[in-house]
């Protein structure tokens, strides 16, 4: 499942919620491998107060979906989760959630990575980064 | 019929505008495409989509398609 | 921190726990990496029915906290957990939670990935799994 | 003085009983409190420790220190 949101959300919370609605992976589990990228307040040596991220309505959720059915014809995994959000973000707060589920953890690990990766070098997200000084874009992915 | 064009990001405020909508022409390509509606030099590293897939300057685009454009992405 | 219980625990309720509760890390944390590993009712072929896990006090805690603080030296990494259990465990019950933060997500991947990897080879657990043939020691990790 | 002795898991299964207390000889070798100990042939693949070290069998042991006997570890 892919979720693209505005509000802020508690990654733990989350995947609580999400497992529970789960039906039919009883037993089948073996490995969960989970990523959260959150803001930092130290970018390049710049103190970013707060972050505004822009994104392509439709392609974003397009290209989240695509990552993670990649990421299961590379790997046998039973399920992946992905959040993001847009919108204004403060420090400390989770950015992105992604979560693989599989029956052992090689490629839950190797699955995860994957999405993550693809998605910081496709997903039509932008950062913009409020400091002092005012705004600025961030023009390259770390 | 009509081609719809996006800026995001940097390239948006730099337009000072998100969208626009353009005269489809026979065998007009991306490039057109940028040239006729953002009018400004291409920013370096420009980013562009073909109906919300990443395509290229030579791609030529058809009456109803929506054409983005947009620095690399830093999402995540 | 390290823990071994006997106790079931549901990782993603201990992980807001904890992460409530830890101070001096705000603004810091930019990559969070867990790996959870639960019982699967299937083992190499065989129907598994409850789990018993055996370790040696006193050594098991010895060995995680140091696979973690060899994963510090390793890689840049904040913070580290690791939960593990013993005792009788059921069917879609987690039996070990590692989790890594970090500034950047290379090294709470790889941090989490070496954790749970060491982990498997040198904490001394040791699984029994009951089946309706009775129980059976398992052989190897994999 | 003496030198405790644990066995754990298929192990500890194996002799029927989890533990073992021993007199230290000078000189003694983690093979030879097997030896005296355990007094069956040797499971294969078994793993020894020192006071909660991985260790070998040929580690010398001194009085008061914990040896352990066990198969290898499965645990995550």
């Amino acid at each position: 499942m892919v979720i693209v949101s505005e509000k802020a959300f508690q990654p733990w919370q989350v995947l609580a919620d999400y497992e529970s609605q789960r039906a039919g992976l009883q037993g089948q589990i073996g490995a969960s491998a989970v990523f959260v990228g959150t803001m930092r307040t130290v970018n390049q040596g710049r103190t970013i107060e707060a972050m505004t991220l822009e994104h392509y309505p439709g392609m974003t959720e397009k290209y989240l979906k695509l990552v993670c059915s990649e990421a299961g014809e590379k790997w046998q995994i039973l399920d992946s989760f992905v959040q993001h959000r847009y919108g204004r973000i403060l420090p400390d707060e989770p950015i992105v959630l992604v979560a693989v589920w599989s029956q052992h953890r090689d490629s839950a690990f190797k699955a995860c990575r994957y999405i993550i990766d693809e998605l910081k070098t496709r997903a039509p997200f932008w950062k913009q980064e409020q400091t002092g000084e005012g705004s600025h874009w961030v023009e390259k992915n770390t | 019929m009509s081609i719809k064009v996006k800026y995001f990001a940097s390239i948006r405020e730099a337009l000072g505008r998100s969208e626009d909508e353009l005269a489809a022409r026979p065998g007009m390509t991306v490039d057109q495409v940028w040239q006729t509606s953002a009018q400004i030099a291409v920013p370096a590293n420009t980013i562009v989509s073909v109906n919300e897939e990443f395509s290229h300057w030579q791609q030529f685009v058809s009456d109803g398609d929506e054409v983005a454009f947009f620095p690399p992405v830093t999402g995540g």
